[in-house]
């Protein structure tokens, strides 16, 4: 694979030299594999054939929309849905690239804590209501993935009060578990694995396999850049998309997945012993699906987290491939 | 080598000088009545400007509200979400009471014990610089294993660092009590409780306030960066909230219930110490 | 090699001299038993024990500027463990025979300097002391004041019988107070003065007396040698 | 009443004397002398032995590794990782030098200057409260705003603690100027910046130097808030990733930097006041 | 209503005595021009301009001391901007004078009291003031180094022709040094007393002196009515 021996400048499919563009870069949590393929692309050096400098900085969720909103950070990886909660409050930013497809979040059971499975009587609703009464930790209660286990208590009828969110940001959740703090944890882009691995909880069911009518058509996390950079490197958007079309031909390569792994690793993604494992069951995916953005932005004003239904047509950029 | 003749002919001297007397010792009555009126008029003046530039720049466009919010927003929020603030309040108020209190009690505590063994302070002194100088927000996934993500982590941050500024000014302190003082604890034969009671927890009380001005501020400080980064109420938590959620007249709704609560508690202590040191302003 | 062997009887007034550092503040503290000497003895023979029966009164005042006067003089009292109505009566006992009737209730920063030393002689005498230790008592005062608190200090002492070790660095003062002046130097007794006024003395009277004047002169006599460093 | 007759055998009392003088002037010396052969001794062993506690629970399983490490695992982590965690090391004590001294020449200058005008003084009181004690890290944001994810907004986090530290003490300490030297001033005819170069600014080092250790550590905690919340390189920002990672050996590995960082800039800050105030031990 | 009005000639050694808070200090302030009265006037008639004419020494020492000896003396000339060189010559100079010659390295707190309030008054001296204003420089001495102080301070100041007002409490000083004594007391000048023994005096003999003794025993007389406070 040409990965390794990135060419001394960019240059577009046709061979003429091009100008080297600097993208600032940042993802909500470093490491997470539904991004992976930005790391790879970085990695590998997918970004620099494609004339991109990518300039990596690690900036908190609270800090991100002044970040892109003045102009520090052009690029983010985010889950789709929150990406209507941008738009709607004029941050203008548009997706680029498709990065993973299948909605990645899990509930996990503390040890010691009875949750039915999905596949038991009652299916997800029981699993869900099962959680009546219960501490659950979920990263941030009010962000995106608060909202939706909120949305989804509900639709079990679990209703505001009869349960008790406690916020377990990243690794907190394990010290949360370990304590026994919670009895319940929502996690996922790999961070969930640890937890497992450790003995810390058990999994109980996955929402983008186990809740097919909410979250199967939904596609999970994006590439989006700011709209002020896009209108001043218009062919920004396009090179990125194929630097990603590249990093996911790599990772589904299998001869490439020691390599993929410790590119993972480095870019922070916890070690675990199924880590190649989990990597290949990632429907990574560079081209963007229209039906599945529209999909997230529904459920994110179903949910709350955006208060309006944002037109996906209307949040893509252009000249980049769409699906 | 050259010399000077002096005349000196001050009429009514004796009033001059009395006059001067009298116009030094008002100086010195003024400064204690330190809220004057033209002192009072001028902060809220300042205040009310302050306030009205900030206004006006955001009406005008010259600030983003997104982030900066304007202070009719942020007045508009914070009644529409009084209850919910109030709840908070009090959360993060309790946590930092408790920490704050066991803090204080504690560093005034180990201090005393720790400096009445000199080599037991000298081997602690990097112990304790090294403690206290850590980051405790990147302490805090460790404070929510001991403590798990209750009320009890919050304060946990919170003693962990009041602690160490009481400790460290009331040792201070007890390195400097007036000798004359120690001696005449020996000479009248003080027992130790007594020496303690009686001469050094008095003499040290104005280095003890000096921690705890201090230790106001770095509860809450503590107490917030715990909500901030795991808890399941209080105002740290708001902020977090808030900051996702765009509405940045939250975010500054937040803050300036932090800065009353600050200012309420400092407040107090200042008065205690007041109280405590009546006998300085005699 | 000299030796210190110093034997004061019960009720002399004796006063210590000599100059800064040789000594005299620590020889105090050997007596009161703050300070316990390595070699030699310091016997210090009373009805009641030590603690109860030694008092020191302090060169700077050291009172303790968060009590107002009359806790500070039933400080002693305090320590023993008196019962509060008792000690702060015999406080308010005190402050009257120094002078301070009804000022109680004030603290040491609202005294003038000479009423302080006075509140602080009143802390001594509080516990009743069989012995006296008294170190510099007047000598951050002025001229007047200082005149004047030397009489009301012999006028209180004279008829209690209680022995009193003084230690000053005024030979006027020594020569004016003392039945007894011992003259410290650099480590050694220089010399062991008896003075013989009749008492109770009129300190206004005796300050221009010729007997007085002649003992002044002969006790500047001694340090005609010492250079100051 | 009662009377009491002392009889003093002091043997060889001037001997005595000498020594007693002696011992209590070696004790002095002693206390100057910190670093006895002892105490150095005994902070090596608590250091060995708190390392080998540490490291003999983790072995025998009593504590989870995966949240506390073990020494062993952090020295491994800290070598493997040596070049990052360097070249991270540089970058949050570049940031930290460069706002501790901005914060310490801004915070001394304003000191001087609001004092130096008392009414100024009283009315920006409860604004300079108000402003020290707004948790920083909820503004971090806004600092992102205004100097963007650079050098500069970790610098600004920074200054804007550290400033109000050594505003604050160095406000106290010229509150207490010896009156003494004070009236030479007047009585000699010192011009105002003579009386500012040669009376205040020495009278108040003691002072400004307290200030001046909080602010070492109040820096660190700045850059690294800052780093925390959004940057490129730095310590702070490697805590969070490792901390997210359930890297826990790195957390300790950077605590560790962090505390080394400190430990140095605290004794240099140390080193500087003992050579301006070497007066002091003469 | 009384009024002060005083008129000091060249080369007088003027005694300024009374009790605490009369206003001694403030006067001499006044008279430096560190306070400006807000009725009536100070007229000092010099050669060289105020601040260099005037030279004031305080009742504590007030040396920084964070300066050596010879950088506190050199204090005043450092401030009229005299060249480093020049200035440090003076100061040790000025060292040599007052006995201390050879310690201008010597921080003020390696010195003695008396060490002390000589190198006040060497910082004084140097820059060759016409008025002299001395406030208490011996009011926190032991009486041997006062005693020696006093001697000292004559031996430098006779021949000079300087002007000196010299605030003390201590009427038997006054009596010593001065060649007029002001008495004031509560604000108003109660007596103004001309001391001819004859310069340069002999002080240990002066002491002694039958007309020195008169005049302290006629100078106490002033203060028996007061009552202190
Ligand atoms: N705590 C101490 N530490 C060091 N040296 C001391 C201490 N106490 C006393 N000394 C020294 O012991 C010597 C004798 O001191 P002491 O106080 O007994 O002298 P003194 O005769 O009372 O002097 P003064 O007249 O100045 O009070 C002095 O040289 C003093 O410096
Ligand atoms: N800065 C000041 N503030 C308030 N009162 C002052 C001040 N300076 C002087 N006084 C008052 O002015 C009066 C005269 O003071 P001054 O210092 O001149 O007296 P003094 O005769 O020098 O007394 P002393 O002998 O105690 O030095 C005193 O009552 C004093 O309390
Ligand atoms: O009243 C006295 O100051 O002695
Ligand atoms: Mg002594
Ligand atoms: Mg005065």
């Amino acid at each position: 694979t040409g990965g390794h021996t990135p060419k001394p400048s960019g240059s577009d499919p046709t061979g003429e030299p091009t100008e080297l563009i600097t993208v600032n870069y940042s993802a909500p949590v470093p490491g997470a594999l539904p991004f992976l393929p930005v790391d790879i692309a970085a990695a590998q050096g997918f970004f620099e054939e494609e004339g991109i400098e990518l300039v990596v900085t690690q900036t908190s969720a609270q800090a991100l929309p002044a970040a892109l909103t003045s102009g520090q950070i052009d690029m983010t990886a985010d889950t789709a849905y929150n990406v209507g909660r941008y738009l709607e409050n004029g941050v203008e930013v548009r997706f680029v690239s498709g990065l993973n497809d299948n909605v990645d979040f899990t509930l996990l059971a503390a040890d010691g804590v009875d949750i039915p499975g999905p596949d038991e009587v009652g299916g997800w609703r029981a699993s869900i209501e099962a959680l009546r009464g219960l501490r659950i930790g979920t990263a941030a209660q009010a962000g995106p993935i608060g909202l939706t286990v909120a949305a989804l208590l509900e639709e079990a009828g679990v209703e505001e009060g009869e349960y008790t969110f406690v916020d377990t940001p990243g690794a907190a959740a394990g010290n949360a578990l370990e304590a026994g703090q919670v009895d319940a944890v929502f996690s996922g882009g790999g961070f969930d694995a640890p937890l497992v691995a450790n003995g810390l909880a058990t999994h109980v069911l996955s929402l983008g396999t186990d809740i097919p009518d909410i979250f199967g058509d939904q596609v999970n996390a994006a590439l989006t850049m700011t709209a002020t950079f896009i209108e001043e490197n218009p062919e920004a958007p396009a090179r990125v998309q194929r630097a990603i079309a590249r990093a996911m031909e790599y990772i589904q390569d299998p001869a490439n997945i020691d390599s993929v792994v410790a590119d993972a690793i480095a870019s922070g993604t916890p070690e675990t012993d199924e880590l190649a494992e989990k990597i290949q069951s990632y429907a990574y995916s560079a081209a963007l699906s229209i039906d599945g953005i529209q999909a997230a932005l529904e459920w994110a004003n179903r949910a709350g987290i955006s208060s309006t239904v944002i037109d996906a047509n209307d949040s893509i950029a252009e000249g980049v491939e769409t699906v | 080598m050259t010399s000077a003749t002096a005349t000196i002919v001050t009429q009514n001297a004796p009033a001059e000088l009395a006059r001067a007397i009298e116009g030094s010792q008002q100086r010195a009555k003024r400064k204690k009545t330190k809220w004057s009126a033209l002192t009072v008029a001028l902060q809220v003046l300042s205040l009310v400007v302050a306030l009205g530039m900030w206004e006006w720049a955001a009406a005008s466009g010259s600030i983003n509200t997104l982030f900066f919010s304007q202070p009719s927003a942020i007045g508009t929020f914070a009644i529409a979400n009084a209850e919910g603030l109030w709840n908070d309040t009090l959360a993060t108020l309790r946590a930092t009471v408790f920490g704050f209190a066991i803090g204080s009690v504690a560093g005034v505590a180990v201090a005393f014990f720790i400096t009445s063994i000199p080599l037991l302070d000298r081997v602690l002194q990097p112990w304790i610089s090294v403690l206290m100088s850590i980051p405790r927000v990147a302490l805090a996934p460790l404070f929510l294993l001991w403590f798990g993500i209750t009320e009890t982590s919050k304060v946990a941050l919170a003693v962990s660092i009041v602690f160490f500024m009481v400790l460290v000014s009331t040792a201070a302190g007890l390195k400097s009590v007036a000798p004359d003082l120690l001696a005449l604890g020996k000479a009248f034969h003080a027992s130790p409780w007594q020496r303690f009671r009686t001469i050094l927890l008095p003499s040290c009380v104005p280095s003890i306030f000096a921690g705890l001005r201090l230790g106001v501020v770095t509860a809450i400080l503590g107490v917030v960066s715990s909500e901030m980064v795991a808890s399941s109420n209080g105002l740290g938590q708001r902020i977090v909230l808030y900051g996702q959620n765009f509405q940045s007249a939250g975010v500054f709704a937040v803050l300036a219930l932090l800065a009353i609560i600050t200012g309420v508690m400092t407040a107090l202590v200042a008065w205690s110490e007041r109280y405590l040191l009546r006998w300085q302003a005699m | 090699m000299k030796s210190i062997d110093l034997e004061v009887p019960k009720g002399q007034f004796l006063c210590l001299v000599g100059p800064s550092g040789c000594g005299k503040t620590t020889l105090l503290n050997m007596i009161s038993g703050a300070l316990r000497p390595e070699r030699g003895s310091v016997n210090v023979n009373t009805q009641k024990p030590r603690a109860s029966a030694v008092g020191y009164m302090f060169a700077r005042d050291s009172l303790m500027p968060w009590r107002p006067v009359r806790t500070n003089v039933a400080y002693a009292l305090e320590l023993r463990g008196v019962r509060k109505q008792d000690r702060l009566a015999r406080a308010d006992e005190m402050l009257e025979l120094v002078g301070l009737g009804g000022k109680g209730h004030l603290h040491p920063q609202q005294l003038s300097h000479g009423m302080r030393q006075r509140a602080n002689l009143a802390r001594t005498l509080a516990l009743d002391p069989e012995l006296m230790l008294v170190d510099e008592p007047f000598g951050a005062l002025d001229a007047q004041t200082k005149a004047r608190l030397q009489g009301e200090f012999l006028r209180i002492w004279e008829g209690t019988g209680k022995t009193v070790i003084f230690v000053t660095h005024d030979l006027s003062e020594a020569a004016l107070i003392a039945d007894r002046i011992v003259v410290m130097g650099e480590g050694e007794i220089r010399k062991d003065i008896t003075v013989d006024f009749e008492r109770p003395r009129d300190l206004d009277k005796l300050r221009f007396a010729s007997g007085y004047q002649d003992l002044v002169h002969s006790l500047w006599g001694l340090f005609s040698s010492g250079e100051e460093q």
